[in-house]
């Protein structure tokens, strides 16, 4: 690893395929929109679309995949493991639901 | 943050000239650091005479204080201290000594001091963005203390502020309008600081570490410091948001902590569709985490500190490391352990109930190890080694009370009464005080280059020690007879009995309060009378005393430190002499 | 000086764990008059003896070894705990893994018991306001049915604390409002609880309960109560200045006590 | 000592230092520590979201296909293209054409802008439909505009960010005084911006599409 950091990328061409593929994947997501899905499956398939996306946006344009795996490996399951924690928000969220006192 | 893009770790080798940009604008960690200490020393000064008061009032509720007037003439008619008053002085006293005495002073302070001197580095990674983060923060403490002095007085709403409380604004009750705000904005600024620190504490570590220096060589001081950072790195993320929706809803009329249908103070708000409960998920899960954010380095400067008195390493140092990131992950695993009772999803009680009581055993291992090296130790007692026993003592004392604040069948009893507020105030305020008092009596010669005085420090000790014991135990008492905590005063019936309880404690906390004098007292004597510090007064082995007391501009002279040993070789069998210093080539033979 | 500190420690030690133990009551706790009341006081005694013991265990030792390595003659060699870091490590894992273990499966069914559970179908069914800076209850009346609450209608001059409207609403109009909180021992209750204001709490030391009240939510609780009395309801969630005096009676009376004061409010009303 | 200098003794292993376990310079690692704790901000906001609308029966789906969701493919278009924009700036700095990575950076300011417009554009387009951080012109759930105010106008404040220090960065690249390095670092933060928005499309348009 030179002191560049990322100073081997694969080149312009394979960017700009990349970035095909991300508007694809975001194109998808305006499909999916539209087939009328019940708004839980709906999230489920947005998210990750999104998800993939995002992975995709991560590893290549922020050059992840050129860096040390150590660096993947410590960034990810911190964001990965606090947003699960979050997660814990959710049967509150819904038990508020059901617990609504008054009509707003 | 474009900051730490357009300025990839500048150093200045050579030391500027000129009061400003010495002392005050300084980008030199070590005054950083200083001046962070400093902070926190008035901090944790006004926050105990915030606490005398309350005290005071709790204790004999009709007594007139004398010139209380003078801190606020509408809260204190006659010198008698309001309700509402009271409620101002214990969120001041909370948010005070939780985000400007315990994060300021063993975090950022000592950290900011001592994490690149112990790594060998000439500074930090981004000393610009290092200056930025202490007068961001001192900003906010300005903000914070503005609100003593707007009309109608500082926040009532806990330092928890929870909403719709604090959210609905001036209807609600005083110091919810204008006082609030400044909390808010405070908070929300004090967030920005605290995120450049751990930036900068992360890069430093990884960084800059000199050659030999290996992670496992790191002392444990460092460690805590990094884990600190990290977890600081993920929790105010989540506070600063929170404190923004919050001034939204106070500002610009969203909803998001506010339902609708709300008449407080018989008038109808205009809000609807918000969740109070929301505001309770997103501040504990900073909240609890910012708990471990106060203790972490405290566990780290403890067990530094300890070896350079036991002459001996500590049992298990790898051991120790595991359990301050054990307990770092668990950190964010636990906060619903704070809403048992609040309304949530009784299901999730029993979620977070696990992992609370889980944290318990990295906590009960170190505790164990600190206990276990002290035997067949040869303690030298200083001020210093004292207060690290002190500190093993009321960590333990502190830490039992968890267990019962752990299980939510127990909780349902004894949350919100005085049970949980002597459990916080044993775990977190006094064992991270016990720390702070540590590291100050250990390190002070090095950073001021001046001995403090043992005598002083030993009685400041044994006033601090006993007192504390004096002050929160009887909590646990009364919290187990049902004393419910912030009440201003005690009329229901059955608190009534109590109050004699209550005074006792009052005056347990006005000595011991008045033994903190002889603290401060001891440190300006020794800034300006104390005799000269030698380089290495405690025979200690790590970076810092291989380099002069106070070290220079740029920590080591322009000598560019090796690193041969661990950071604790005490007593070290095959050795010429009783230690080790990292930084000596000599070499030990293995026995 | 370091004999000084293990006798100091130990004087704290034992003077703090004795005056747990001998006390009016054990443990400084109110009687207990509710029916699942026993197993939260069984969980806190089994606690305490347990961390008790630990804390007593860890302080005495760390005295011991203290007043051991206090003075200590010139050229001591240092001695390593008997087995190193092992013996701690599996001690604190063994030991608080089997006490967190006994602690949650018991404590958790404990808990479950009292909020996971749903009211007895014959439970009586109260309504709770709380406001800043007291609580108002409400009881269905002959009809059996609640009227519906208006926040707006909310008029505390003229009594209306709960916004109703008898008006236009058949069952408000023989709900019974009252400031006390009159149950019959014995009898499960089920209490509704919302909030005009702030989040309050409903707190009862001789139910064991504590609920918080949060604003735009009904908060279900149940319980029955075994003893009759007067006992002090109290608000444990900051709610503003007034915080520190909101309080309500609960008084728990036989049934047939209780449905003269029930006849005497109707007629209030 | 001058700044690439420092980060060549860090990170290049030099003699006098332990190498850093990434081998990247540390601004490099203070911008990826950052895009993490920003990354849970901007989660945190959308829990907010998503935690009040689960417990909002009376949630309303405004946008339909055009205007609203089609503006956003359109702004989503302009974000990803000014990643690939700045793409070529970052291999153009790593290569050393100054003159052309100065060039690309002025692109994916403009672009960045040009999103930034669209996006006022469309904020004003609903203010003047009757949307506000505590309205809802449709009578449903008034934390729709609360959360999409919020949420969008979070992001849009990351955006402007970006553009003002894509702007100093250009310049000072262009004179010399930002290196490649500098380039790298920015375009990690640019990227996240862009990747931020990869959740906020489909989670507050797409997820209230009529």
């Amino acid at each position: 690893m030179s002191v560049q950091g990322a100073a081997l990328g694969p080149g312009m061409k394979f960017f700009v395929a990349v970035w095909i593929a991300l508007m694809c994947i975001v194109g998808v997501e305006v499909i999916v929109t539209y087939q009328h899905l019940p708004p839980r499956q709906l999230l489920v398939w947005l998210l990750l679309l999104a998800f993939l996306e995002a992975g995709v946006a991560a590893w290549y344009f922020m050059h992840l995949k050129y860096e040390r795996a150590a660096l993947t490996w410590s960034l990810l399951p911190a964001l990965v493991f606090v947003v699960f924690m979050m997660d814990h928000i959710w049967p509150d969220a819904f038990r508020l639901a059901s617990l609504r006192l008054l009509s707003h | 943050m474009s900051e730490a893009a357009a300025h990839p770790a500048v150093h200045q080798h050579t030391a500027p000239t000129g009061f400003i940009r010495k002392y005050v604008f300084s980008v030199d960690h070590k005054i950083i650091g200083l001046q962070y200490y400093g902070l926190a020393l008035v901090a944790v000064f006004v926050g105990m005479v915030l606490s005398w008061l309350m005290r005071i009032h709790l204790g004999w509720a009709t007594f007139a204080i004398p010139g209380l007037h003078l801190l606020s003439s509408t809260g204190a008619p006659g010198n008698v201290m309001t309700p509402e008053y009271y409620l101002s002085l214990m969120t001041m006293h909370g948010t005070i000594m939780v985000f400007f005495v315990l994060t300021n002073a063993p975090f950022s302070g000592f950290g900011n001091y001592f994490l690149p001197i112990q790594v060998g580095a000439p500074d930090m990674a981004f000393p610009r963005m290092n200056m930025m983060s202490f007068w961001v923060t001192l900003v906010a403490f300005l903000v914070l203390m503005a609100s003593f002095f707007v009309s109608d007085g500082p926040t009532i709403a806990g330092w928890t502020v929870y909403a719709p409380l604090s959210a609905v604004g001036k209807d609600a009750g005083p110091g919810l309008a204008m006082g609030q705000n400044l909390w808010a904005v405070a908070i929300a600024i004090f967030c920005v600081g605290q995120l450049l620190g751990s930036l900068n504490f992360i890069a430093t570590t990884l960084d800059l570490r000199t050659k030999g220096m290996s992670l496992l060589r790191l002392p444990f001081s460092t460690w805590a410091w990094f884990i600190t950072s990290v977890i600081g790195l993920l929790a105010f993320a989540v506070l600063l948001p929170a404190c923004v929706l919050l001034i939204l809803d106070r500002t610009a009329g969203t909803s998001f902590f506010i339902p609708g249908g709300l008449v407080v103070s018989d008038h109808l708000q205009p809000h609807t569709g918000g969740s109070p409960l929301l505001w309770q998920h997103l501040f504990w899960f900073f909240g609890h985490p910012e708990v471990y954010i106060a203790i972490l380095p405290a566990i780290g400067i403890v067990s530094h500190i300890l070896p350079a008195f036991m002459r001996k390493p500590l049992l298990g140092p790898r051991v120790i490391v595991g359990c301050m990131v054990a307990i770092g992950f668990l950190s964010y695993m636990v906060w619903g352990h704070h809403m048992f009772v609040s309304g949530m999803n009784p299901f999730s009680a029993l979620l977070f109930s696990v992992p609370t009581l889980i944290i318990t055993i990295p906590a009960t291992i170190a505790t164990l190890l600190w206990i276990g090296s002290v035997y067949g130790a040869k303690l030298r007692f200083t001020s210093a080694s004292l207060f690290c026993l002190g500190f093993i003592s009321v960590f333990i004392s502190g830490g039992i009370s968890g267990f019962f604040l752990a299980q939510p069948s127990i909780d349902t009893y004894l949350h919100a009464t005085y049970f949980v507020v002597a459990h916080f105030h044993f775990v977190m305020a006094v064992a991270a005080i016990f720390a702070i008092f540590a590291g100050t009596y250990f390190w002070m010669p090095k950073m001021i280059g001046r001995m403090m005085n043992e005598t002083l420090g030993q009685i400041h000790f044994w006033i601090t020690f006993v007192g504390v014991y004096c002050i929160f135990m009887p909590m646990h008492y009364l919290g187990l007879a049902g004393n419910v905590r912030r009440y201003a005063a005690f009329t229901d019936d059955f608190l009534v009995p109590l109050i004699p309880v209550h005074q006792f404690i009052t005056i347990a906390a006005l000595v011991t309060g008045a033994a903190q004098f002889i603290f401060l007292f001891n440190l300006i004597w020794t800034r300006f009378r104390g005799p000269k510090a030698p380089d290495n007064p405690w025979n200690a082995t790590s970076l810092e005393w291989s380099t002069t007391s106070p070290p220079p501009f740029d920590n080591f002279g322009g000598r560019q430190l090796v690193v041969h040993h661990e950071a604790y070789e005490y007593g070290v069998a095959g050795s010429a002499g009783d230690y080790v210093m990292q930084t000596s080539p000599e070499v030990v033979k293995p026995q | 000086m370091g004999k000084a500190f293990a006798v100091v420690l130990v004087i704290i030690t034992i003077i703090s764990t004795a005056i747990f133990i001998f006390h009016g009551q054990l443990l400084w706790l109110p009687e207990d008059i509710s029916a699942h009341g026993h197993g939260i006081d069984h969980q806190l005694m089994e606690t305490m003896a347990g961390s008790g013991f630990l804390f007593v265990l860890s302080q005495i030792l760390l005295g011991i070894f203290v007043w051991q390595s206090s003075d200590r003659a010139e050229g001591w060699k240092f001695k390593t705990f008997p087995g190193g870091a092992r013996p701690m490590v599996v001690s604190a894992i063994v030991v608080v893994g089997l006490e967190i273990l006994a602690l949650s499966f018991v404590g958790s069914k404990v808990w479950a018991g009292i909020y996971l559970t749903p009211p007895e179908p014959d439970s009586m069914h109260i309504d709770v306001q709380a406001g800043q800076f007291a609580f108002y209850f409400r009881y269905a009346g002959p009809d059996g049915k609640f009227g519906g609450l208006h926040p707006d209608k909310i008029d505390e001059a003229n009594g209306n604390f709960f916004g109703l409207d008898p008006a236009n609403d058949e069952a408000a109009r023989d709900d019974v409002v009252v400031a006390t909180m009159a149950i019959p021992v014995n009898r499960p209750i089920f209490l509704t609880m919302h909030s005009k204001d702030v989040i309050h709490s409903f707190y009862v030391r001789e139910l064991r309960l504590q609920q918080d009240i949060v604003p735009g939510l009904l908060i279900p609780l149940h319980f029955t109560a075994t003893k009759t009395g007067k006992f002090e309801i109290v608000c444990t969630q900051l709610c503003g200045l007034g915080h520190y005096e909101m309080k309500a009676y609960l008084e728990v009376m036989p049934q047939d006590k209780f449905d003269d004061w029930m006849k005497q409010q109707e007629a209030n009303q | 000592m001058d700044v690439s200098e420092l980060d060549a003794t860090i990170h290049a292993g030099h003699a006098g230092m332990e190498e850093s376990p990434y081998g990247i310079p540390s601004g490099k690692l203070a911008m990826w520590c950052f895009v993490l704790s920003d990354a849970v901000t901007f989660s945190a906001v959308l829990f907010a979201y998503g935690y009040l609308r689960i417990g909002s029966p009376d949630w309303s789906t405004p946008f339909t296909f055009v205007p609203s969701v089609l503006n956003g493919l359109v702004m989503t278009f302009v974000l990803l293209t000014s990643g690939l924009t700045m793409l070529a700036a970052v291999e153009a700095a790593k290569a050393g054409r100054t003159a052309a990575g100065t060039r690309w950076l002025w692109a994916t300011c403009a672009l960045g802008a040009l999103f930034a417009g669209m996006h006022l554009m469309e904020w004003r387009h609903m203010i003047e439909e009757g949307w506000r951080l505590f309205q809802n012109p449709l009578g449903g759930s008034v934390e729709f505009g609360a959360a999409f105010f919020c949420i969008t106008g979070l992001h849009l404040l990351h955006v402007l960010g970006g553009v003002c220090a894509l702007a100093v960065i250009a310049l000072g690249f262009h004179r010399q005084r930002y290196n490649s390095i500098d380039v790298e670092v920015l375009g990690i933060y640019w990227h996240f911006v862009d990747l931020v928005w990869m959740f906020v499309f489909p989670l507050v348009y797409l997820m209230n599409a009529r």
